[in-house]
């Protein structure tokens, strides 16, 4: 049984590992980039380490430098948390050679579900429904892929083999475009991945994007803990999750969970894992990929099932056997998750770096955060634009809806641009309200154009800036008078300030 | 002090009369406005009715965010409204775009080259940040000149790129 | 059915209900001192309106002026919060009177509570058992109270008839003492309620402390929501409140709940209402006194049963019947509540005010924070020193703790002192793991006095230390080297403010 | 730089060797030492150990709160060391004891007179604060002297109130 865990990762969910650690008594092993040294995962941890320049290829992409820190520091398991070296089949059989225990699946589950073709393969066998498209593993070149795009059908998706969070994806509409589109997917997906490899999936219109949590343990139970709503995307990236989904009943929740798990089991899964679904409007459903780790919106299912997902990690990597059977998992309220990321929704989503000046949370009954910064804290150009999660939960979907609103008003960030008006808006929106809206909804049917024609705070907001910009020419009229020192010294250094830079 | 203040091309007569009292065209309004911590956050209360919102300043006036919504806003006091005028207002339209970086990030790719003619819409620069590539288009059609990048390279947030003449 | 509520308080409790109201659509009216300015209650309601000058007696106790407000804004309902007005017959009569809908329960009810003298005689009319004591109403002189005390018994305590909160309660271990402690007893009775009598109870030794949540509507349908333990308490003030109690079981907890819902129906209440109960450890349990509003503590409730309970004040008074039945009631898991007051618990508890000027708030699963304060704000003497209440939900006790454990550790306030290192100790404490108190715990039998031989963190602070002072050295024989501008612009223009003041 | 540094009467010998080395006795230990967001709140580095402390100065030496507990430490460097020893030594014991208000309140009582013989631990003045009436007692036997408020008065923090000798 392990008693020291380094956490392979940095942001938010290397708190949140570090948290379930602490909660279990097991010491922590932080590592950081230079850019990292004051970010909270360092300052929470018992130890802590560096790994190198801020890029990911030279700190926390650096598996031959973890495990030697793994080694320095006596820490016996490792979290690789998402992303970075997570799905990386070599990180975690290196691991198992150096006695480190892996805190996520075998080796071999992620090489066959990491491949996507291979993945594919697999569950088909297993007699899992899958989107129609390529069936060849890797290595298909451009020609290949046009020659077969047609027999697929229009439109269609490139994907990355070794892909994940819809980077390398690109729609294709006709075959027209379909070369450019392939050559800038290989380019992400090499920059992404270390691997340009693509695949074809025709595009299920009108489509959720609905996925299962799965728990295995090494003694062979297998459980899910219901499903979670992910179709609230922008560039194929989540935005916005839910648990339940609103557009599930009980049957087709039991008939994709036995899915779920079947799939799991396909490839002998241990640990924690997520099978991911399309859902056409007819309720068919589609094996999409299943993501061999800990999921970023894992905290809506933990609100309603009560069950903490990391915990119930640690325990399945000590060899335990799972606290729950599936009789024991209940479903209870609703929740939703929205992910608060450093970028301009007002300004064609552009992301935003820069220090946080100021930051106040919201909290207070059924609202809970998980984020990795705080005031003070630089936000880099680095790594992922994600700062925060908000997850609020809710007796019912209504009233979940009403707790985010209140919950994003209250959240002030200062310092860098966040998309939280964004969620503002989609909280505001009928459809979403209504549960009306499938993986398109954001791009197609969705705008943070705001008509102000009826909006009663125009006339607030003008006023405000006319204040502003009042206090502002009072000010600079004062610098010239600086011997009424009649405001606060700091103030009146500030103003100094500004005289003599 | 007197200002004009316009928000999508409606004007606004705004007086600040005291530190407590403002009109607005010809209501008198109590107002009590404090910055939050120093921040760029200003707290006002407007005759008992209790606002909070982040204003800052940019290039083209003051950017309101309140809300979840953004107001785009220009405060111009009488003589600079007059001045203006005079001018023969309005901003010109057209001329030159340039590219700046909107934030700090990799050069990954530049598929134009000088002197290319260039259609409203089409990726100009390529721009890797925080994990994602960013295409930058032109808002106009015109020719790429002044090519300042080379793919491969870092640059700052506003560092200029090209320009679109 | 009221559309707008004015809340009649500051601070945390201003915020909590201000967020129930927002969930509900409901508008929010705040009122203000003038140091509370910049409160978060005031940047939170929708409108916000100026009371008076910081003490209580002129700004948060001044009815007639909230009334007025009420009045002006429209607010056709008053939410009071705990403390100030909230248990103040005359102020829910005079609401009555105007028509607005007072969020609690009859002045008839807050009249029967609230002299509790008069309470302890309705309650043994209903058969509750009640601790020993004098069992006449008010008025009665220091003569007659030391007459009656020998045939109570020592040790006893005096209590403020008008009292709550431990003010103006005294102990008395013998008759020699008694004059000296009545007469500080009624001075602080007299300064914090405005009413100087007091009374006399006997004192129940190894006795807990423990309540039960009463929820009432208006069509008489009384249920409880369970029990919360509240015997960690410092001068009579409670510190750490926890549901449910470890010394409960189900067999007691029935009993307990059908006297506390019997006490409810004895002065026909009505909202939420708590009744405090001694037990002994013999598992006799004894009437204490009912508080006739929403307790601080009732997040704790919140966590195990899923209740809101500010919610659901509002919907009885709407008029509406409770969301649920007694058998509807489950209790989940184990929460426990630390009051974080502004106060040094390294030198005798003294209160501890300043400018807040950085603070991270512990977040992630199962951790609530409940505050009214912010980077920024000016913690002031005027009010309470609670400056937040954190709260956190685990699966069992145990794991309630060690979670409160890493959430204290995670908590940064700076600008004033708070009690974190207090409630630290307190969860490192055998005794309280162990369940082993009763309400003189934390006076007689707990220390804040570390043993630093066997403490290995001794040469870290020292080194911490070291460092500090060296870097300090540093700093100032550099302030003569103003040239070598190496530092920041922030940094030197501090050094330029040192220089010349 | 060496300090020698005391908790509990325990010293400690601490050499700070360079901007990312510090020798303690006779180890040799890496140091990556940062303030947080310019607080008084401070992260260390410690040969991979990652630690967290609130450290603060006051008139006997330095404060550090870490992990729910608070040392109280003094730190000097050899030179004050040896002026202090040369000095005789120890602080000087005894003497005057000056009470200051520990926090802004409203004075409720004053239960002693000028010139009034006091017990260690007798109650000096009762301040109100935070709605809470606090007794302040003296650590000491000795005489009451310079009363400088009155029962009513308001007071700030670290106001003197009065002494004992």
């Amino acid at each position: 049984m392990f008693k020291k865990v380094l956490i392979a990762n940095r942001g938010e969910i290397a708190v949140r590992i570090i948290r379930a650690c602490r909660e279990l008594g097991l010491e922590t092993v932080a590592v950081f980039s230079e850019v990292d040294r004051n970010a909270l995962h360092v300052r929470y941890a018992d130890e802590a380490y560096l790994l190198g320049p801020a890029p990911s290829r030279e700190s926390y992409l650096r598996a031959d430098k973890i495990l030697d820190i793994a080694k320095k520091s006596g820490a016996d398991a490792i979290h690789p948390g998402y992303g970075f070296l997570a799905e990386r089949e070599d990180f975690a059989a290196k691991c198992a050679d150096l006695g480190i225990a892996f805190i996520g699946p075998k080796p071999s589950s992620i090489a066959a579900m990491g491949d996507k073709g291979k993945a594919r393969a697999t569950v088909i066998k297993a007699g899992v429904p899958v989107v129609p498209g390529t069936e060849d593993v890797g290595n298909m070149t451009n020609e290949d892929l046009l020659k077969i795009a047609p027999t697929i059908g229009f439109p269609l998706l490139i994907k990355a083999t070794a892909g994940g969070g819809g980077k390398g994806m690109r729609e294709v509409k006709s075959i027209g475009e379909m070369p450019a589109l392939l050559e800038s997917a290989r380019r992400e997906a090499e920059s992404a991945f270390g691997d340009g490899n693509v695949y074809l999936e025709k595009l299920v219109e009108g489509a959720r994007h609905i996925e299962f949590q799965i728990l295995a343990d090494s003694h062979g139970n297998v459980i899910h803990l219901g499903e979670r709503e992910c179709s609230i995307q922008r560039r194929h990236q989540k935005l916005l999750e839910e648990a339940p989904s609103p557009f599930m009943d009980e049957e087709l929740r039991e008939k994709m969970g036995s899915v779920a798990v079947k799939s799991a089991q396909a490839v002998d899964y241990v640990n924690a894992g997520t099978i991911e679904f399309l859902v056409d409007k007819d309720k068919n459903f589609y094996f999409l990929e299943m993501n061999t780790r800990l999921q970023v919106e894992h905290p809506i299912t933990e609100m309603i099932t009560g069950v903490d997902i990391v915990a119930e990690q640690i325990r399945i990597a000590r060899g335990r056997q799972l606290s729950y059977t599936q009789d024991q998992i209940k479903f209870n309220g609703h929740a939703i998750e929205c992910r608060v990321n450093a970028e301009d929704p007002f300004n064609n989503f552009i992301p935003s770096t820069g220090r946080i000046a100021h930051s106040l949370l919201p909290t207070g009954p059924g609202v809970r955060v998980d984020t990795g910064v705080y005031p003070g804290f630089e936000i880099t150009p680095y790594y992922d634009p994600m700062i925060a999660k908000l997850i609020v939960w809710g007796e019912t979907r209504a009233q979940a809806i009403l707790r985010m609103r209140r919950a994003l008003e209250e959240y002030r960030i200062v310092g860098v641009r966040t998309n939280i008006p964004f969620h503002q808006t989609l909280m505001d929106s009928h459809r979403f309200m209504g549960g009306q809206f499938d993986t398109r909804f954001v791009e197609e049917r969705f705008s943070m154009d705001t008509e102000n024609a009826s909006d009663p705070n125009v006339e607030i907001a003008a006023i405000l800036a006319t204040l502003v910009a009042h206090q502002q020419t009072e000010r600079s009229a004062r610098i010239f008078r600086p011997n009424e020192r009649d405001t606060s010294n700091w103030k009146w250094v500030g103003r100094w300030e500004r005289m003599h830079r | 002090m007197k200002y004009i203040t316009t928000v999508d091309g409606k004007e606004y007569l705004i007086e600040v009369v005291d530190e407590k009292h403002i009109r607005v065209g010809d209501r008198l309004l109590a107002v009590d406005f404090e910055s939050v911590n120093g921040q760029p956050v200003f707290s006002v209360i407007l005759d008992g009715k209790s606002y909070e919102s982040f204003i800052s300043e940019s290039d083209e006036g003051w950017q309101v965010l309140m809300r979840g919504k953004q107001y785009q806003i220009t405060v111009e006091d009488e003589r600079e409204k007059r001045l203006r005028a005079a001018a023969g207002g309005g901003v010109a339209e057209g001329g030159e775009f340039n590219l700046k970086a909107p934030m700090p990030g990799l050069v990954v790719a530049i598929p134009v080259s000088e002197g290319q003619e260039i259609k409203k819409g089409q990726v100009l620069i390529i721009l890797e940040s925080m994990k994602m590539q960013n295409e930058l288009k032109s808002p106009k059609d015109g020719i790429a000149e002044r090519i300042r990048v080379k793919a491969g390279e870092s640059v700052e947030q506003k560092q200029a790129l090209l320009s679109v003449k």
